[in-house]
């Protein structure tokens, strides 16, 4: 099992709220839930820590998919936070449909410290969705190609 | 003096294109500006201005200069490569052709610019002459012929047909190589254009304006003027004066970071920003009046000093155009008209 | 082989999750046929659990079920015995043939011993 | 206009305010200037007609730092931005003494140059004593005419009323210019395809020059420094490049202002190049009526805006999706 | 420019078997600002430590990153072993290479290209990083314990004996609790007020102790060793300093007509009333709903007949705001509601019964004075019928899906009690399980089967049907002789499933505590902090947080209370220095980022500034860093990006985003 260097390798960032998300992800590690390597995690404080420049700041530079998890509402370790975290994605994923991106590309799941499963499922799913959609090509800078 | 009819230009344009890369005036979504000729372009000669000025063909908004790439942890530099082709730009105004004439006292006189050098090295400039100039144009104010333009090949647009005179050696060669759509002609129709529209001229509101009281060394005085405190107040600190400009030369320096290897490239920058000139220990001019003074200061006092009294405004008008608050070069001239005295 | 492919069919059809059950007998505990049964509804769920089609598919219970769906109301941990049944009987449909009657052809077939409820269930749940 | 400068008058020579900030007439006869006015001999220049588009109550950001009150022309559209400004510690109410003034919608001369008028040398019928239905031209290739609504500004054609939200007194009169619905352009655009959308905004946004006019006209980009000239982000960009940047740039920017943006048109006014930014800010209004309930910033100087805000059964980001 | 040391972990072959490390540290080395790379087997053990230790100090690191497990396993131990080598602690990064890549990626190859990614990310964030120091807080030294049930009174008095003020706030007119409710208490049977009465008289009576009933916590503020908790005396009516708990006006109350909340509803009780005659305090409330000079101005009995003119109808609610430097939260539970289950018949017949109005049937002070009766007419019951795990371990979305815990102790209670004292009633029992684990728990019900006689049937009931004599028709199952049951029955019993108090979910809003999908406080670690809820300063005790019996609920308050004291102990603690902080050049003072501040951390001050030569005075967020918990909401709500969180600054998350997308 070689990686193939044509095959299309998508970039993947996931922020993860420290508290919940980040938490599911080491329990996904913990239980050996695989998830494809594509998938790099930012550790945050809480999903309500992500600026939308971050998430365009990623397509800018090659990132073909960017997924952003925090605590279910209602169990933020904030109290608030995600709830911020919700209505500012929301609008910035409609902004991104409504000029023409992909809606795929983007997406919020909450998950818990306790769902390592959902975590893996979640991952392996969102790679799959960029898999269909193939290589960002409408957000990314063009300087960064080459 | 040549001639081609109107009908024939798409293949003019596509002849020339052939060759080399053609910039022509070009109509997108409403708006006409500069842009490289592609088969099925809107190309629009009748609108008399483009937004930007077609400055961007010599020393384009944003280029870069080098790009650096690190191989482990040693550092390599590799400089963008000059432009090597032949270009034209075609359809330039007469206050166009003189704003690259501005240009030139910047980038041309030592150290020279090489980057804007190797443009100018290979553009051919066709320019075309003002049919019905508007009531924002002033270049006469400035010595500019809107009749007729000083640049490689002339054009006037007269009935339906081009007409067409080479004026230098790239001109003459540009000609050459569409002789085959060329038809000769008279000069008495271009004769009877160039008057007609010396006559519009004469008639424009701006066509009165005084440059007096600019020249000599009148620097101190107008620096240390009280008429500036009043006239920029209504500005926004935006670029879009400068960035319409033909004139405006000013860049800034910046690197960009493309994940595998740093560009760096230059673009234009405003002096209407309040990053103009930022320095490590902060900026030289803290408010929007120094900033907004430097700007005419620059175009109507400091650049002419420079340059044997060439002032760096070209009278296009397009900030008159422009500016979201309806300010402008001829404002602030007038201004100093009104406020003459009492200085 | 086959027995193992009839189970998983089993569990396909109904959707049941056989080792959700806890093995409380509220099924059966809930159930109206119960006495009429050769395999109690609790055991249907172990029955599909092992395996054991060939026995289900033969037993009298598989024609006592009034679909009365108590079982399915009442599970507490949503196993849902009556699914099963149900899909146990589908399974020996399909193997006829899958020839589904006209509702014309039910009158001549009616047994007087046939709990009234199953025909109306029957109805609710393989009309098309 | 009499009326205003009268009583601006009357509030300079009483001393009730230090400055009227109103109008000045150009040098040409479109285009008018925002302005201050101190002394009440100088307001022989103040001008207030069918040209005065611009927005002043950005202008109290820095007036209100000056000694005394000033009396400020707030057009109806306008003083949603006051308010807005008031809500976010910019502006000081008690330093500006505000004037409503009436509205027969704006005009916007590209407009009437694109109908080929050129050459102007005067215009009648943009007074705000005139019945505002036909516009004359003066120019040096003959007269010329149009309809006072074809010159008109986009926002005037679905303005959102001509009742002043906040002020002190009104002068003079308004008229309705809605004929058009606010949101259709935003529909149309929602109804393309992905690549349709992509395309129309790849060309309108390939026609910034990142001049930074929209951003620094705007009422609600009020921030000392602007996030895209800070050092602070690592993401200060002054190069307009067509690919990514200038939709980071403007995607931001109506981010930034969801939620506060009154709509007030002022950023596609500006635009020297023509792009329709008003295209994002709607956007995002209509995302906010649709799914959080409507909204109207600077209807008033209190309420919470949507994106400081929230509710527990929120929709999820995936509607976005789920809606097509 | 940094001096950065990167340190990679094998983590035994955790790690080293799915990356390969050497190329990490060798690829790590070639990024800027990396003047040390390494990798060991475990750099967690105190040779790794020192292995860190060495390279600060040989190198002159300025930053480390450690490639290896999460950080939240240990990322405090690499920071304090930067610590003594001199390094800020803030100055060390970890890269999950163990959680988010050995463990989940089985091709080599692809793992250590990813270890590679993240290693280069967190290289990318300590470039920026900035060496950080903890604030310090002032430790409030008091309690406040939130319920007055046994968990409750156990954590205050634990708290009171080793010398700490105690605020205990409960809801109810009386603590007590549920306990308070019991009639006899498992494995012992010995009465449970015998046992609960001498624990409130002493709470009452401890002088580090106050106690507020009837109250209610309105508001939490503030944060670990410095809350501040607004508290709502609700009003009695009775002026608790001048009423001597006579008696006389509940006796004359002519409002005798609401449902006992002591008794579950099964009786009646006065407008004005304590809710049981031990009481504590032993002072009346008047139930506003109730009372006809609340309800027509016309009465006052209560207030004729009190001779120490202790009844005050003016009386009003008071907010009592107090400091705190600990809080612990014990606010217990509730059976729940049986509207779900109409199989058990319990809205239709009066003699089904949940086993908490058992209990209150049972005891001598209850609604039948003790004596076992059919709550319909009266009579007494010959066959009883108890049914298990109702509402309990169901999955179907109608009951809870935990077991309750505590039912088969307490049914094997109940039956042996009402064998022992009427020997003439048959009792049986349905089960799914027994569970008796604890001590001398099994032996308790083994005592019930084969002293006591009691039946017990493996297999649920189906259904219960109340017939036209007045008898319920059971009809369950008997699984292991694989027979229907249709039993009749005199009464039924349900073993109702228990769930955490109603009014948790406030509580927990309030101290921004998490719960769970079932309601229960979450602790900080299922296994190794099971008190201590994931808020900094908050407790858990009793069955707030999950299921238990009263041995257990005791225990746990005691270890709530030794958590407290530890905390209470301290005179000062140090505050998460990852806090937000505005750039007062770029901050506009428009107030946005106090919007979305949860903690009401940001506040406004006119200041003085020197912008490049511009001087002048302008409105600028302040932080209160003892107040900021570190979110970052205010950070993104920010425009300019004034706002910036420390430690996750923008710059470094953008680093970060950068290094991983290159």
């Amino acid at each position: 099992m070689s990686i193939e260097t044509n095959e299309f390798r998508p970039k993947i960032v996931a922020f993860c709220c420290n508290w919940c998300s980040y938490a599911g992800a080491d329990l996904a590690g913990s239980s050996r839930l695989a998830y494809p390597a594509d998938v790099k995690i930012i550790r945050v404080p809480c999903s309500c820590r992500v600026n939308p420049m971050f998430i365009l700041r990623a397509f800018e530079k090659g990132a073909d998919g960017v997924i952003l998890c925090g605590c279910h509402p209602g169990d933020c370790h904030y109290t608030t936070g995600n709830y911020y975290a919700r209505r500012r994605m929301t609008l910035l994923f409609s902004m991104l449909d409504y000029i023409g991106v992909e809606n795929g590309r983007t997406r919020v799941e909450w998950v818990s410290a306790a769902e390592g499963v959902k975590f893996s499922q979640t991952m392996n799913e969102f790679v799959e969705k960029i898999h269909s959609l193939g290589k960002n090509v409408r957000l990314g800078d063009l300087r960064c190609k080459n | 003096m040549y001639k081609i009819a109107k009908e024939n230009l798409s293949a003019l344009f596509q002849m020339i294109a052939g060759e080399q890369e053609l910039y022509l005036p070009v109509n997108n979504n409403g708006q006409v500006n500069f842009a490289a000729w592609t088969e099925g372009a809107n190309v629009d000669l009748d609108t008399l201005k483009s937004v930007k000025s077609p400055k961007d063909a010599f020393f384009p908004q944003s280029e870069n200069l080098y790009t650096v790439t690190k191989e482990n942890k040693k550092i390599k530099i590799e400089p963008e490569a000059l432009k090597d082709q032949n270009f034209v730009v075609f359809g330039m105004k007469a206050c166009d052709v003189k704003g690259v004439e501005v240009l030139d006292k910047v980038f041309l006189v030592d150290p020279v610019d090489t980057f804007y050098a190797a443009r100018r090295a290979h553009g051919t400039i066709v320019a075309l002459a003002c049919h019905e100039p508007e009531e924002t144009c002033f270049c006469k104010v400035f010595g500019v012929d809107a009749a007729e333009p000083v640049a490689d090949v002339a054009t006037w647009m007269i009935d339906g047909e081009l007409y067409w005179k080479a004026l230098t050696e790239k001109g003459e060669a540009l000609t050459n190589a569409v002789a085959s759509l060329l038809v000769d002609a008279d000069e008495a129709k271009v004769e009877a254009e160039k008057e007609a529209i010396r006559g519009i001229v004469e008639k424009l509101p701006y066509s009165d304006l005084s440059l007096d009281g600019w020249n000599g060394d009148v620097l101190l005085d107008k620096f240390n003027s009280p008429v500036w405190e009043e006239l920029y107040k209504p500005c926004l600190a935006c670029g879009t004066c400068t960035f319409v400009c033909p004139t405006c030369q000013c860049y800034d320096i910046k690197d960009y970071d493309t994940g595998h290897g740093v560009k760096r490239y230059r673009c234009w920058d405003s002096c209407m920003y309040s990053d103009f000139t930022m320095m490590a220990h902060g900026n030289n001019r803290t408010s929007q009046m120094q900033r907004f003074r430097q700007r005419f200061m620059h175009k109507l006092v400091y650049f002419p000093a420079n340059n044997d009294g060439m002032y760096s405004c070209v009278g296009c008008g397009r900030c008159v155009e422009k500016c979201p608050s309806a300010l402008n070069i001829v404002k602030v001239i007038k201004a100093f008209e009104n406020q003459g005295g009492e200085m | 082989m086959s027995h193992v492919n009839k189970a998983s069919q089993i569990k396909e059809i109904s959707g049941v999750n056989p080792l959700k059950c806890m093995k409380c007998g509220k099924c059966s505990a809930s159930c109206p046929s119960f006495n009429e049964m050769d395999i109690k509804p609790h055991q249907f769920v172990s029955y599909v659990q092992n395996g054991d089609i060939e026995s289900l598919v033969n037993s009298k219970s598989l024609w006592k079920c009034l679909s009365c769906f108590a079982c399915l109301e009442r599970c507490p941990r949503d196993v849902k015995p009556a699914k099963l049944i149900d899909a146990a009987r589908q399974l020996v449909v399909r193997e006829k043939g899958a020839t589904y009657l006209s509702p014309d052809e039910v009158p001549e077939l009616l047994d007087e011993d046939l709990p009234q409820q199953l025909l109306v269930s029957a109805f609710r749940r393989y009309r098309r | 206009m009499q009326e205003l400068i009268n009583r601006a008058k009357e509030l300079l020579e009483s001393g009730e305010v230090a400055r009227v900030l109103g109008w000045k007439a150009g040098d040409l006869p479109y285009n008018p200037e925002p302005a201050y006015f101190e002394k009440a001999e100088d307001l022989k220049d103040f001008v207030y007609n069918g040209f005065c588009g611009a927005n002043l109550s950005k202008y109290m950001i820095e007036a209100s730092k000056l000694e005394g009150k000033t009396m400020v022309c707030l057009k109806p559209c306008d003083t949603y931005s006051f308010n807005q400004l008031i809500k976010e510690h910019r502006v000081d109410r008690d330093k500006a003494y505000i004037v409503g003034v009436g509205c027969k919608g704006k005009l916007d001369i590209e407009k009437a140059k694109k109908l080929g008028i050129k050459g102007i040398e005067s215009v009648s019928g943009a007074e705000m004593s005139d019945a505002c239905d036909t516009l004359t031209f003066q120019t040096i290739y003959g007269e010329k005419s149009c309809a006072y609504a074809d010159a008109m500004l986009e926002r005037c054609h679905v303005c959102k009323g001509k009742d002043h939200m906040i002020y002190d007194e009104i002068i003079g009169e308004s008229r309705d210019t809605k004929d058009a619905e606010r949101f259709a352009e935003v529909e149309m655009i929602e109804a393309m395809s992905p690549a349709e959308k992509f395309a129309f905004f790849q060309e309108e946004l390939s026609k910034c020059i990142r001049c930074n006019a929209c951003r620094n006209v705007c009422p609600a980009c009020s921030c000392r420094k602007c996030v895209f000239d800070s050092t602070k982000f690592d993401s200060a960009q002054k190069a307009n490049v067509d690919s990514f940047e200038e939709k980071m740039f403007h995607v931001i920017r109506a981010f930034h202002v969801a939620g506060r943006c009154t709509d007030c048109g002022e950023c596609s006014r500006v635009c020297p190049q023509g792009i329709r930014l008003h295209l994002f800010n709607r956007k995002y209004i209509k995302d906010i009526n649709e799914l959080y309930g409507e909204f109207q910033a600077g209807a008033d100087a209190e309420a919470r805006g949507p994106l400081t805000n929230f509710t527990f059964d929120d929709c999820e980001p995936s509607i976005v999706a789920e809606r097509g | 420019m940094q001096r950065i040391g990167v340190f990679v972990c094998h983590c035994g072959s955790n790690i080293a078997a799915t990356v390969d490390v050497k190329k990490v540290a060798e690829m790590a080395l070639l990024e800027p600002g990396v003047v040390h790379a390494e990798d060991y087997q475990y750099m967690c053990s105190e040779a790794g430590q020192a292995k860190i230790q060495a390279a600060i100090k040989e190198k002159n690191l300025t930053g480390i990153v450690v490639c290896s497990c999460s950080p939240r396993m240990h990322e405090n131990t690499f920071r304090s072993a930067a610590e003594k080598a001199g390094l800020n602690p803030y100055m060390v990064e970890i890269a999950n290479i163990r959680e988010h890549c050995s463990w989940i990626h089985k091709n080599v190859e692809e793992a250590t290209e990813k270890a590679v990614i993240l290693a280069r990310a967190a290289i990318a964030k300590v470039n920026l990083n900035a060496p950080l120091k903890p604030g310090e807080s002032l430790v409030t030294k008091r309690a406040l314990v939130i319920g007055g049930g046994i968990a409750g009174i156990q954590t205050a008095l634990d708290i009171a004996d080793a010398g700490y003020e105690v605020d205990i706030v409960e809801k109810t007119p009386s603590i007590g609790g549920r306990m308070s409710q019991l009639d006899k208490t498992f494995p012992t049977l010995d009465c449970s007020a015998c046992i609960l009465t001498p624990k409130m008289v002493e709470a009452a009576a401890h002088e580090k102790i106050t106690i507020y009933t009837y109250s209610e916590v309105e508001k939490v503020s503030g944060f670990v060793g410095d809350f501040t908790v607004d508290i709502r005396k609700k009003a009695r009516f009775v002026d608790a300093g001048k009423c001597t708990g006579c008696g006389v006006c509940q006796e004359k109350c002519p409002s005798k007509k609401s449902l006992s909340e002591f008794n579950r509803g099964l009786n009646t009780r006065s407008a004005i009333y304590t809710p049981f005659a031990q009481a504590i305090p032993n002072v009346p409330v008047i139930d506003t709903e109730a009372c006809i000079k609340m309800k027509t101005g016309k009465c006052g009995i209560c207030s004729k007949v009190c001779q120490a003119g202790a009844i005050d109808y003016e009386q009003k609610d008071e907010i009592l705001t107090q400091k705190y430097g600990a809080i612990v939260v014990a606010t217990g539970f509730d059976t729940i509601k049986l509207d779900n289950y109409d199989e058990y018949a319990y809205n239709q017949s009066k003699d089904v019964i949940t086993s908490l109005e058992l209990e209150r049937v049972m005891n001598a002070a209850g609604p039948t004075k003790g004596h076992l009766e059919r709550l319909s007419d009266g009579k007494h019951p010959k066959e009883m019928v108890f049914i298990q795990c109702v509402g309990s371990r169901c999955s179907d979305g109608r009951g809870k899906s935990y077991c309750s815990k505590i039912c088969c102790m307490y049914t094997a209670k109940h039956a042996m009690l009402i064998r022992d004292k009427y020997p003439d009633v048959n009792v049986t029992v349905f089960y799914i399980d027994v569970r008796t684990p604890g001590k001398n728990f099994d032996e308790f019900y083994r005592r019930a089967v084969e002293d006591y006689g009691v039946n017990y049937i493996k297999g649920q009931v189906g259904k219960v049907i109340p017939q036209p004599d007045g008898k319920l028709l059971v009809q369950g199952v008997d699984l292991l002789d694989n027979k229907q049951i249709l039993k009749e029955a005199d009464m039924v019993v349900l073993a109702t499933a228990i769930e955490p108090n109603p009014d948790v979910r406030k509580i927990a809003t309030m101290l921004t505590a998490s719960i769970d999908t079932n309601n229960f406080l979450t602790e900080s670690h299922a296994k190794l902090r099971p008190v201590e809820s994931p808020t900094a300063g908050v407790f858990l005790s009793g069955v707030c947080q999950g299921p238990k019996d009263i041995p257990e609920t005791v225990a746990q308050a005691g270890a709530a209370a030794v958590k407290a004291i530890g905390l209470l102990a301290k005179d000062k603690l140090m505050t998460n220095p990852c806090t937000a902080k505005a750039d007062e050049l770029m901050c506009n003072g428009c107030s946005t980022c106090a919007n979305v501040c949860p903690y009401g951390a940001i506040t406004y001050e006119e200041k003085e500034v020197n912008d490049h030569g511009i001087r002048e005075t302008r409105r600028i967020a302040v932080v209160n860093s003892a107040l900021c918990q570190g979110c970052g909401a205010c950070t993104v709500t920010c425009p300019s990006g004034a706002m910036d969180l420390q430690g996750f600054s923008n710059r470094q998350i953008i680093a970060e985003v950068d290094a991983i997308c290159r």
